[in-house]
């Protein structure tokens, strides 16, 4: 049993397979000697060998279409992209080949690989190191979209991601990269890849939420306990294909619900979250399904960031006014 | 200022224009047996393409690229790949798909717009990739499988993948040869250079006086053959896949050809091209071009190279009767939308399945 | 007056742009002698020159990166991509570079540019040719994306987006590019980019749509009103930035809505008015609020695109459901 | 096999490695005036950089990337500049920023993480590109401006960018060097090949033999300077310039020479790299190639060398200053996150607007 961050338990659940499965290789940008500019690989190329973690060139479509070939022969690839920011170079293999390879080979090939990225802000990293845009991976068909909120969840996921069958988008909150260490023992047991995980059960209202943004939902679910409020709060972790039924479930118990979210709020997972109560939970609603999301707008360099993302006291002021409703 | 890179590009060709060999001809090339082979497959893919371009005439068949006039580069490269070598096709590599042992009523299936055409179902070509529409695409995967190849350490397999000239501009193809080079992948790339890309001639598609020197960026080998002599391209596809298949690392080739047809059954070349360059193109094209060289060596005679063509016509409508069967009797039902989207159903498609079910059998 | 085809339309305000601002250039694959793949740019060049009618290498990311270049130096790009299928090599420079560079030099730069491209499905196309991701677009900040659903408003809506200081997405459906005609003056008279219209009045439901759909909508709507159910019909045009309030103004009255989108289903704009509804008009709601919508799997390649679609029998279906909700 | 092109790639060097003549000096380096403001521009920036790193360490400056041992490429290139030209850079591109005539304090601001420093006040930079993050994409922006300069028939206007030679790998470098040779762009793209892509050495990056060389996919002219040797990249980039000035086309320069420091402040480059490359590369470095040579040559006295590099100091001591005063008194609104998304504000925007204000007042 080892005590462990978040990016500790990526690096674990990686190595754990490396181990356990010769066909998965890690690829990516300064993934080898360097361990990746997060040290996400730290160790593993040493321990592996340059044939199981892989410097490519810089070239993030290379990787993307690397690994789709990789993958058509059986191999695992576990690619890395430096930052979420740099992967829409790679988008054109992720939509058009690795999504859908089974689908267009009518099973003949599959696509048993990851993405795997650092994504959102409050590090005050450089510009385009900052955004969060899952809900764009979210929105193609043929992709699974996995992200942890603690160091258990990353081994658990991860290890599930990898093991897939099919290609899953894997995001690294790294903001929360180092913020707590979990109890973690090296097991290999994975955590299912289509169930929300209720992190705290509660009465009054359901607060959604993933990646980074747990951490204000958790906190925001405390001080309103202190004022009365019971808040269930679920972690969605797989946002796509989405579990709509354990968040429906809850709201139908709380009969209210604030969805939180890091990315701009219009065309987000908390936008899919709200139509899916509106359109199957309605009668269970005491008030508005209501967002507290990053502004529409580009994602401010480090001084401003604090003003773009959601805090503790925008989602309990969210809280409060849904309470309130009548 | 010193010298620090120099750089050559060769071209090779066997025989010219005129069917006179230009070239001492390669060993495989003395054997009539393996020529008349060579011209079989050609003029299969000739006629399957007329066949199949009428198809669509008549509303059998959906959009169609021909190979008219590039029959040699696919019959040339595609029939120098073995056993266990992985082909990565692009949509024009109908002849290239073939000569490796995809069915050609499954490409018919495939254009026809079923997905079920990309099952390939021949055991040498299980591992073979579908056609890649988005331009350039392929060339990455070609690498990643040249990659899994090489990280396997497996002897004697190559990876044989083809684009068009024009999509030589897109940047997906300088990645692939570029990481093909710097991990010396067992991997051959087949640029069709048939002049036009859709509507746009090579001069607005690139200032490079070859396509072929394109691989210079990579530091790998590259040479242009004849595209319309196809033992030339056969020659250079084969050497490039030994190198390929003991260690030697990539090779570009880029085969000088002519699209003489449309860009596909989409497209009304007339609007662009100019017909003296077009007639002029028939002159050199690749099927007369072996036919001449065949009669003139006497290799073959006419008698033979007539029979050969009707045996390529009954065996051309024996896929098109296979293919018309398939498209009037054989449906996927409407689960199939969502039951290779993953190995396992989620929830929410499960729900949206039976809802395609039940109103697919209203 | 001239009666026009949508695509007609579309290369008609082209010309008129190109005529008045001599800023504007158009260019593309195949968009010059050719005039395109659809002919939206035939003549075009012979009229203004192979300087104003640019046809480009074939590569979408340079496409788009010249574009934005162009547009730096106040240059009025209107880019074609042959298909939306093909644009993801551009994703990029999109959404990198060309939506954000005004915000990025506060100002100083702007990209006064457009993106056109065909989309949707129906017309038989080969794979990657049919889909709809308009909703990938509408979660970036900075970017403006319009969809005409007419000849008239492809005309009103595309001189709007090539004057507009800011970039534009104009996806163009191609299933009604010659579908039906319209009178159109060349008036040079654009359309709001900023306002949803309303095609037709309704008391019972709202039905909301754009692009392609409409023709479906407005043909469901037919049919309901034969059931005695009025609807009222709007096309959002503008799916980003969104013109809620019409929308929820619309909902007020009629208490009940359906959104009908070409896209698969899950994380689509249709779930963000959804979610708009659900935040700010649910007093209003009689009803859930319910999506017709592609499913969310690949389009289908020509032989069962049909299945795949929305028809008008699953708008009038779903509307039957929510009109006996209670 | 007759050989269609051939190519070769020269090497550009006035000053050696001991600081000796090479070649006979370009006309611009016979004047010392000249090669001391190289002098004092290269001085200039490494001072700044340390500055700057020091600022970081003590939390006042977030991530940077130091240009240390890359200061004659910056500044040989950027020097070679005229009014009317335009600078697309990429992030390491500070003395090529300055020497264009991009003040260093807003530099240093958009890398302290304000907006505002990409918006130039100096008139010539109006036109200028603010740094390009994603590695690539300036190379495609450069090409658009080249285009517009082009289409407009603009005479003697020419764009200047840069590049990494691990960003040689990403294919928006390919496609920008491609449709820069076909339409003859006014233009001229810089390869910075400092040795590393963070820890990723040349040998992993790619197996051509050059950089340069890339250029020659694209037909166009290439070649390889020393980039220790700030005349050679001037002479070099001031001919490339005048060129496309002149209606000459494009050219790319490849410029060897280390990266000396981290990647960036977020790098430890002891985790890759070889400390006794690293030592040798201290020898080459440009500064006191410079020196060396300006001192055997006569061209300067030691003492003038050093009163120039206190001058220097004085002169980034006001930056720094202007650069703490700005980020300790003058902050950006709330409804600055807003204000420059749209030409006008849309009505979702106007109302998170006002809740960021609101928030931000209390
Ligand atoms: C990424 C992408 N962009 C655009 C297209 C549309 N398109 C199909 S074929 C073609 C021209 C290709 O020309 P070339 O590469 O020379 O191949 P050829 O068709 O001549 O064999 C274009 C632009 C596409 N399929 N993929
Ligand atoms: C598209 C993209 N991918 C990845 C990165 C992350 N990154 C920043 S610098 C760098 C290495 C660049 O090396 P090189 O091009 O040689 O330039 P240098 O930093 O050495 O000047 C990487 C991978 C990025 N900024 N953009
Ligand atoms: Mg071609
Ligand atoms: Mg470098």
């Amino acid at each position: 049993m080892a005590t462990l961050t978040l990016i500790e338990a990526v690096t674990l659940a990686m190595e754990h397979e490396l181990a356990r499965d010769k066909d998965v290789v890690l690829l990516g940008e300064d993934v080898g000697l360097n361990g990746g500019v997060f040290r996400a690989t730290d160790g593993l190329q040493e321990k592996f060998g340059v044939d199981r973690v892989i410097d490519t060139p810089l070239a993030e479509a290379m990787i993307a279409g690397l690994s789709v070939g990789m993958a058509g022969q059986g191999m695992k690839p576990v690619a890395e992209m430096q930052f979420m920011g740099f992967v829409f170079p790679a988008f054109n293999q992720i939509a058009t080949a690795a999504a859908r390879m089974r689908n267009r080979t009518r099973g003949r090939l599959s696509m048993p690989l990851v993405f795997r990225m650092p994504y959102g802000g409050g590090i005050h990293a450089p510009e385009h190191h900052s955004e969060s845009t899952e809900a764009l991976f979210a929105h193609l068909p043929g992709l699974r979209v996995v992200i942890p909120s603690n160091p258990s969840r990353a081994y658990g996921l991860l290890l599930a991601a990898i093991r897939d069958p099919d290609p899953v988008i894997f995001l690294e909150p790294k903001r929360i990269y180092r913020i707590e260490k979990h109890e973690i023992e090296d097991d290999g047991e994975a955590y299912p890849l289509d169930t929300c995980f209720i992190d705290r059960e509660g009465d009054d209202i359901t607060l959604v939420s993933w990646g980074a943004m747990m951490h204000e939902t958790l906190k925001a679910a405390d001080k309103l306990s202190e004022d009365g409020i019971s808040a269930e709060v679920i972690d969605v972790a797989t946002i796509s294909p989405l579990d709509s039924a354990t968040i429906l479930d809850s709201v139908e118990k709380t009969g209210r619900c604030v969805v939180i979210q890091e990315a701009p709020r219009a065309g987000g997972i908390a936008s899919e979250i709200a139509a899916e109560i509106a359109e199957k939970g309605l009668l269970s609603l005491l008030a508005p399904v209501c967002r507290v999301a990053g502004y529409d707008t580009i994602m401010p360099y480090a001084r401003m960031e604090g003003q773009y993302m959601p805090s503790v006291e925008r989602i309990t002021d969210e809280v409060q006014k849904v309470m309130q409703f009548k | 200022m010193r010298t620090s890179a120099s750089f050559e590009i060769k071209y090779l060709q066997y025989l010219d224009e005129k069917a006179k060999p230009a070239n001492d001809l390669p060993d495989f090339a003395k054997d009539p047996k393996i020529l008349i082979q060579l011209y079989k497959d050609m003029q299969f893919v000739r006629i399957l393409d007329k066949r199949t371009v009428a198809l669509q005439r008549i509303g059998k068949m959906h959009t169609y690229p021909a190979s008219l006039g590039q029959e040699a580069v696919g019959v040339g490269s595609g029939s120098s790949l073995q056993e266990g070598d992985v082909l990565i096709p692009y949509y024009r590599g109908t002849a290239t798909m073939i000569a490796k042992g995809i069915k050609p009523h499954e490409i018919l299936q495939y254009w026809g717009g079923d997905e079920r055409g990309s099952d390939y179902k021949d055991k040498n070509c299980k591992e073979d990739f579908p056609i890649a529409v988005p331009i350039a695409t392929q060339m990455l995967h070609a690498a990643g499988v040249a990659t899994a190849i090489k990280l396997r350490k497996q002897k004697g397999r190559a990876v044989l993948t083809e684009i068009g000239e024009g999509g030589t501009s897109e940047g997906e193809f300088y990645e692939a040869l570029n990481v093909a080079g710097v991990w010396d992948l067992p991997l051959v790339f087949i640029i069709n250079n048939n002049q036009w890309a859709i509507s746009v001639p090579t001069e607005l598609q690139t200032r490079a006086e070859t396509f072929a020197q394109k691989g210079i960026a990579a530091g790998i080998e590259c040479l242009q053959v004849d595209g319309n002599d196809v033992i030339a391209v056969k020659d250079a596809t084969t050497r490039a896949l030994d190198k390929a298949r003991t260690g030697g690392g990539p090779t570009v080739i880029e085969a000088i050809c002519y699209r003489l047809s449309d860009h596909t059954t989409a497209d009304d070349a007339s609007r662009y091209n100019d017909p003296k360059v077009h007639e002029d193109a028939w002159k050199k094209e690749p099927i007369k071009r072996l036919q001449d060289y065949l009669l003139a060596s006497g290799g073959a005679l006419a008698e033979e190279l007539e029979s050969a063509e009707e045996e390529c016509k009954a065996l051309v409508e024996k896929e098109i009767q296979i293919y018309l069967k398939f498209m009037e009797e054989d449906h996927q039902p409407p689960e199939a939308m969502f039951d290779y989207l993953f190995a396992e159903l989620p929830e929410r498609t499960r729900v949206q399945r039976d809802e395609a079910i039940r109103r697919g059998s209203k």
